[in-house]
């Protein structure tokens, strides 16, 4: 009999105290701002893409998730500075154990692991994203 | 022997050896730039500074000789410092922009800067800025930038090619390298300046940006585009052959490449390709394809053409299910003299007069010919020089009046003379009266493992077939179209049935009655024998387009009945128009590389004497069909006329050649 | 043609090695045409037996050799040690300054001429004056010729005392 | 002490005149060493005067001669007048106002070493000096001292004159070899050594025109002669090229051995009215300076060795107080980096990073670090880490000056300026057509 009211008592204490859960999607957790969640790959003041396509991030990558090939940037409209840019950029995310180290490696801040996390589909295919899932867009 | 010690260890090297090489025989890395074991030391770029017990000053490694009890330190105070500060000083106006360089990741500015380099750069005052990605025709890429000035290229452009396509301008803090005068490179070697370069100031176009050096597999494999068989290094990344390195093997190549050999990659990927194949011009699945092959096999006399391309295994296998087979498809007509002693490309080395017949090795075999160079007795004979670099005996004479001007020649003074022919001609008396050893050069790859393989034989097979003694000929990557003149597709037309075995859609595919894809180079393995008579393995290490040779053949049982009574073989040499082979134009199936096409210029050039009165730069008409420009060369005999081989089809020995007034 | 065959052909038999008439012949062409133009290379590397590429090559090494036509008077400045201190930077600084430089004349710096005696030094076209002074050597490089203050000196020595090698 | 051995008759005479040489006496060293001496009897002379190479380095020129290997091989001389050091202007007299008197000493010192051909490498910028050499050697060539069969005896002898064309290293006897042979002047790999594989990969000997110049005399009056005037270890006269803030810049022939005093106060003039010493450069702008204090040294190898610096070429730069030991250095700097070759690295690159520094501080935009970084660059370049000596020469002063001014730099490395000290003179506009005060 004590156990119970014991229990109802703690019901009831908790009913009062604020949700420990959100209410997903229609509400977002705020993470910290260092949280390795999903990669970007950012651009520069001129808009143009970082990524110059050097494959360090590749190179740093413990689980070879990401695969980096490169060109020649064409004259007149090149994608980033430089002489060189990255024509395929592909992230194999359910092998990605977002460590970071593709964030660290990279000389020219272009890859970024972000807050987001969102995560979600039911196809294999759409967890091996490219550039046009990476970039953001111009502003 | 000469006994010293270096940083406390006891080493015996041979007298003359330097001091960087000693570190290496005792397991010491000096770390070096314009030190190169092919090269002169230079001394420039003191990053090999030394202390040697006894000398006031740092000496440096690369320059300095062993003595005997000499005793070198290579890890003192002193020496770190000046490994620092030398590399302090070489990063000062260096572009640190080893993200966007091809050399990042295999570069030695990178690894000397990690293991023996300052933490940071006190350099504060602004980097000498200069031209980068200066495109250098057709395959070279310079980055001013980058470049440490070890002279690694000017020094092999001098020393070994004795060429000076990439020379120093300017002085000081403001020198550069570069093609002086001139916007392209200008010769069949660039390539190597992309391996001497330990930094990133000399890439290549092809590879530019392709990968990067931990993606590569690489796999060492022989070249088969011409007979030399230079040994290479095949770096793979994702399937895809991305680039050919040195793979030194002094007794073939002595550490270099010629820019077709490095570059002649694009096979894999092109798009031009044969993909299934054809029997009387429908696609096909390869059962029905090898089932008609089989019948027309079994269906009458059957000859073989071809050879040049194949292994030696394919070859054999070859000769097999054809029985009569002929690899002799173009104008050479010997692959060793029978009852002469055969020269290899070491002996050119030892050899103290060297005869050139007829032959120019540079544009047959470019990579002997930088043994040739640097003679100083080559006595050159023929109508067309064989020599373009260096010095040379020229005897010129008339086409066929080549063996009169051999036996002109008394060689009995020499030591250890070696004749350099490429079996062309009937000069096989006059080349064994000479009495030297003979290194052959072949116009295609394996024509020495075809003759091993008994593919040869007696009499003419295309003369048979225009007699209509021929009912199945098969075209194994032979293409007498391009390399015979005239006649011979009336003679191609009377086979009731072609087979061609080919990479590429030709001048025979279209005439052919079943087509049959096949592998090609870097698709295949099995073993190629070069002029020397040195038998080597190529490597498969990207996916066939195709079966290989050896496996159609495999799959195939010998012929019926291998043609009979052929008729006696033809010369094609004749009248003062020369066909003559042509690095850019050679092996049939260079037109379809696209890597290679920087390197063929839209026009092909007809060399012509002086005394013809032609401008260079005259635009010219061969047999009305063909447009040309004239080249002028005073070492020609007065009355030829060279065109490039495998360039103009059907040219007869009653070719015309007519000058148009340029628009 | 920018050189004398026969000049070319005499000078290359003056030395045992052919390759030595490069600067010499080089010089010969500067002589003629007042630079060294890309026919006078081609002809060089003839005669020397050198790729022209090289010769283009050591061309650049030397200063004293042009590849453009220069304007008819060119005066150069030396401004090392001693002619600096005696204000050399100044002196071109001015000259630069006048009308018509760059065109009409040119004003140079070269490194020491070995004539620090007569600091500030300088060549005008190709004979050694000094002490250049503004006057004198404005009035050089507008009007031309020998120029009083900056008459093109003798020999360093002759006709003055050795002693006292100074120029008033 | 003035003697005058190998400036006799300048500025007395025409001495470029072969008529007028003769009649003082020219050319009978030639003739004695033919008609009366042995190849090696000449060579012995020199060896025994002593003769110290007069270039800088003070290497005895008999011994140079004694390295060639008697093999075969065609021999050459190469005579380096390529006098481009900063300060240094006593090879230019001797070419342009005595060259019979250098054609004597090539002759004599062909002789002795069995060569038949040699080649007078002169500066570009000696326009006038080349035409004056070219004359004399045409004119000893019509007296028969030049050429086939000379004075009829069995030496024949061809000498050309070849001009370079704008280049300090080519002063370095290799690359000056280098430049004959029509290539870019980059020093060369030693060993091996040019005595035994020099010109044309020849036996060759390198003598710069003032220690060739010394060989007529000691042909006709003896090694021992020689040996005997001035300072026992570097015997003979020393044509000294004094220039900067002094009264007479000039040429001064002295016995070697005199003290630098009695030629920076009594020949030279003192410095000019009003001011005092600072410094000497005593052999242009490649040596450590000297400061008043050391005065008294004796003008020879060993002893200017002794007191920190080297008697070189002896080309002296004099600096009274106006001068500001940072621009000194600069412009030293700015020379080196300019007539830096390029082919190794210490020096091509040291060598205009320490020019950029100099700049910064003279221009006041020095930071404190500097200083330091100056000290270690000099460590960098210096002691013998390039290929030739370019290397050490562009920082031999600033080591030097860093050590005696340092003061002045730490000045600089604050901030401070002192360029207007060197502009002591009035400057003056062109408009005004005012004259700058020579």
């Amino acid at each position: 009999m004590g156990g119970l009211v014991k229990g109802l008592a703690t019901t009831l204490k908790y009913l009062r105290r604020p949700r420990a859960t959100v209410d997903y999607p229609a509400k977002e957790r705020p993470y910290p701002e260092r949280f390795r969640g999903l990669h970007i790959l950012d651009r520069d003041a001129e808009g143009l893409e970082r990524c110059v396509g050097c494959e360090l991030c590749a190179a740093a990558c413990p689980v070879h998730c990401i695969t980096v090939e490169a060109a020649e940037n064409p004259v007149g409209a090149p994608y980033s500075a430089g002489e060189r840019y990255a024509w395929r950029y592909e992230i194999d995310l359910l092998r990605c154990i977002f460590c970071g180290y593709c964030e660290e490696a990279c000389p020219e801040d272009a890859i970024q692991l972000t807050p987001r996390h969102d995560l979600l589909s039911n196809k294999r295919e759409d967890f091996l994203v490219g550039k046009d899932w990476l970039t953001v867009p111009r502003q | 022997m000469i006994t010293l010690t270096i940083d406390g260890k006891t080493v015996s090297v041979e007298p003359g050896t330097l001091l960087v090489e000693a570190a290496r025989a005792a397991g010491r890395d000096i770390p070096v730039y314009c030190y190169h074991p092919k090269l002169a030391p230079a001394g420039a770029c003191r990053m090999c500074l030394v202390e040697i017990e006894k000398m006031p000053k740092l000496q440096t490694a690369c320059t300095t000789p062993v003595s005997e009890g000499m005793a070198v330190h290579t890890t003192t105070a002193r020496v770190k410092e000046a490994q620092h500060g030398v590399l302090e000083l070489l990063l000062i106006n260096h572009p640190l922009d080893c993200p966007i360089c091809d050399k990042g990741g295999e570069c030695d500015l990178q690894d000397f800067t990690l293991r023996y380099g300052p933490p940071s750069s006190r350099f504060l005052d602004g980097k000498i800025h200069r031209k980068k990605a200066l495109d250098c025709p057709p395959f070279l890429v310079i980055d001013e930038e980058r470049c440490i000035l070890c002279q690694r290229c000017v020094r092999y452009e001098d020393e070994i090619l004795h060429e000076r396509n990439i020379v120093l301008i300017e002085r000081g803090s403001h020198m550069t390298i570069g093609t002086e005068g001139r916007d392209d490179y200008g010769g069949y070697y660039s390539g190597n300046n992309t391996e001497l370069c330990p930094v990133g100031a000399l890439t290549s176009r092809p590879y530019r940006f392709k990968s990067r050096p931990w993606d590569l597999k690489m796999t060492p494999t022989i070249c088969t585009q011409c007979s030399l068989h230079c040994n290479v290094r095949a770096d793979v990344r994702h399937g895809d052959l991305m680039r050919l390195m040195i793979h030194d093997n002094p007794q073939v190549d002595g550490g270099w490449l010629c820019d077709r050999g490095r570059y002649a990659i694009g096979d894999a990927k092109a798009a031009e390709r044969l993909s299934h194949p054809l029997v009387r011009g429908g696609e096909v699945s390869w059962d029905i394809a090898l089932a008609e092959v089989q019948n027309a096999l079994e269906a009458g006399p059957v000859a073989g053409l071809g050879g040049g391309r194949l292994t030696n295994e394919a070859a054999a296998a070859f000769k097999q299910i054809c029985g009569t087979v002929d690899w002799r498809v173009g104008r050479q007509t010997y692959a060793r003299v029978p009852g002469v002693a055969e020269a290899t490309p070491s002996d050119l080395s030892e050899a103290d007069v060297i005869v050139l017949v007829d032959t120019c090795p540079m544009e047959e075999a470019p990579i002997l010919d930088l043994r040739i160079r640097h003679h100083k007795r080559v006595i050159d004979v023929g109508p067309v020089p064989g020599m373009r670099v260096g010095p040379a005996e020229r005897v010129v004479c008339a086409p066929d009046g080549v063996a009169e001007a051999l036996r002109g020649l008394d060689l009995s003074a020499a030591k250890h003379p070696v004749v350099v022919w490429n079996g062309r001609g009937e000069l096989v008396e006059a080349i064994r009266a000479l009495g030297a050893p003979v290194l052959m050069v072949h116009e295609v790859a394996n024509a020495r493992g075809a003759h091993d393989a008994g593919l040869e034989t007696e009499g003419d097979i295309l003369a048979a077939c225009a007699e209509g003694k021929i009912h199945t000929l098969w075209l194994a990557g032979a293409n007498p179209l391009r390399s015979y003149p005239a006649d011979v597709r009336a003679a191609l037309e009377k086979v009731p049935v072609l087979i061609v075995s080919d990479l590429y859609p030709t001048e025979v595919t279209e005439l052919a009655t079943i087509v049959l894809p096949v592998a090609g180079p870097f698709e295949r393995a099995g073993t190629f024998t070069n002029l020397g008579g040195l038998t080597q393995t190529a490597a498969a290490v990207v996916a066939p387009r195709g079966l290989s040779d050896e496996r159609i053949f495999q799959r195939l049982r010998p012929a019926a009945q291998p043609a009979k009574d052929l008729p006696a073989r033809r010369s094609f040499q004749g009248g003062n128009l020369l066909v003559r082979p042509h690095l850019w134009s050679g092996g049939g199936n260079t037109r379809f590389d696209r890597t290679l096409e920087a390197a063929r210029t839209a026009l092909a050039t007809v060399r012509v004497h002086p005394s013809q009165g032609l401008a260079a730069g005259t635009h010219v008409m061969i047999n009305d069909v063909h447009e040309a420009v004239v080249a002028v060369d005073p070492g020609l005999h007065p009355a030829v006329v060279v065109v490039p081989d495998r360039t103009f089809a059907g040219l007869g020995a009653d070719a015309r050649l007519r000058a148009v007034v340029p628009a | 043609m920018v050189l004398d065959p026969a000049e070319t052909k005499e000078m290359v038999a003056r030395y045992p090695e052919r390759r030595s008439v490069v600067l010499p012949l080089l010089w010969r062409a500067q002589e003629r045409i007042g630079y060294i133009s890309d026919e006078a290379i081609g002809e060089v590397a003839a005669a020397a037996g050198v790729p022209a590429s090289e010769v283009s090559s050591v061309v650049t090494f030397y200063t004293m050799f042009r590849r453009e036509k220069p304007p008819a008077r060119r005066l150069q400045v030396c401004r090392s040690l001693s002619c600096a201190m005696a204000g050399a930077d100044e002196l071109v600084a001015a000259l630069r300054e006048m009308p018509g430089c760059g065109e009409k004349f040119s004003v140079e710096t070269v490194e020491c001429l070995a004539a620090c005696d007569r600091a500030i030094a300088g060549i005008y076209n190709e004979g050694l004056v000094g002490p250049l002074n503004l006057a004198g050597s404005a009035k050089l490089v507008r009007d031309g010729g020998a120029a009083g203050a900056a008459a093109p000196a003798g020999s360093s020595g002759a006709g003055a005392p050795l002693e006292g090698g100074g120029r008033p | 002490m003035i003697m005058r051995l190998l400036t006799d008759g300048i500025g007395e005479v025409d001495l470029r005149d072969i008529g007028t040489y003769r009649a003082r006496g020219g050319y009978r060293a030639v003739e004695n060493a033919l008609r009366r001496m042995s190849p090696k009897e000449v060579a012995d002379e020199v060896s025994a005067a002593n003769l110290r190479g007069r270039g800088g380095a003070g290497f005895p020129a008999g011994r140079k001669w004694s390295f060639l290997p008697g093999d075969g091989r065609p021999r050459y001389l190469c005579v380096n007048g390529d006098e481009s050091e900063p300060g240094s202007f006593n090879n230019r007299m001797l070419v342009e106002d005595n060259p019979h008197l250098l054609v004597e000493g090539v002759i004599c010192s062909s002789y002795a070493i069995g060569c038949s051909f040699a080649v007078i490498y002169l500066r570009g910028e000696f326009y006038e000096g080349a035409a004056i050499m070219g004359r004399a050697l045409e004119q000893a060539a019509e007296a028969g001292y030049v050429g086939e069969h000379i004075l009829g005896s069995d030496y024949s002898l061809r000498i050309v004159v070849h001009r370079g064309a704008g280049a300090y290293i080519c002063g370095e006897e290799s690359a000056l070899l280098e430049s004959i042979e029509g290539k870019r002047g980059h020093p060369r790999v030693k060993p091996p050594f040019p005595a035994v594989a020099g010109l044309y990969a020849s036996p060759t000997v390198v003598n710069t025109v003032e220690t060739l110049c010394c060989v007529p005399s000691i042909v006709n009056n003896g090694g021992a002669w020689f040996a005997g005037i001035g300072s026992p270890k570097s015997p003979g006269t020393k044509i000294c090229s004094i220039s900067g803030h002094v009264r007479r810049p000039g040429n001064y022939e002295l016995v070697m051995g005199t003290p630098l005093r009695e030629l920076v106060e009594e020949h030279a003039g003192g410095i000019r009215d009003g001011h005092r010493l600072k410094m000497i450069l005593p052999a242009g702008a490649s040596s450590a300076a000297m400061t008043p204090d050391q005065l008294d040294t004796p003008l020879d190898f060993d002893a200017m060795a002794a007191a920190g610096s080297l008697l070189g070429s002896a080309g002296l730069i004099v600096c009274d107080e106006t001068t500001c030991a940072v621009k000194v250095a600069l412009l030293g700097e700015s020379f080196y980096a300019h007539e830096s070759c390029g082919k190794c690295t210490p020096c091509r690159e040291g060598t205009k990073w320490v020019e950029k520094v100099l700049a910064r501080l003279e221009g006041g935009q020095g930071r404190p670090e500097d200083v330091d970084l100056l000290k270690s660059l000099v460590g960098e370049i210096g002691g013998g880490k390039c290929l030739c000596p370019l290397g050490d020469f562009a920082v031999t002063y600033l080591g030097s000056a860093l050590k005696l001014f340092e003061d002045e730099f730490v000045a600089h490395a604050h901030g401070r300026t002192c360029s207007e000290r060197l502009q002591a003179r009035p400057t003056a506009s062109v408009a005004t057509g005012e004259v700058l005060s020579a």
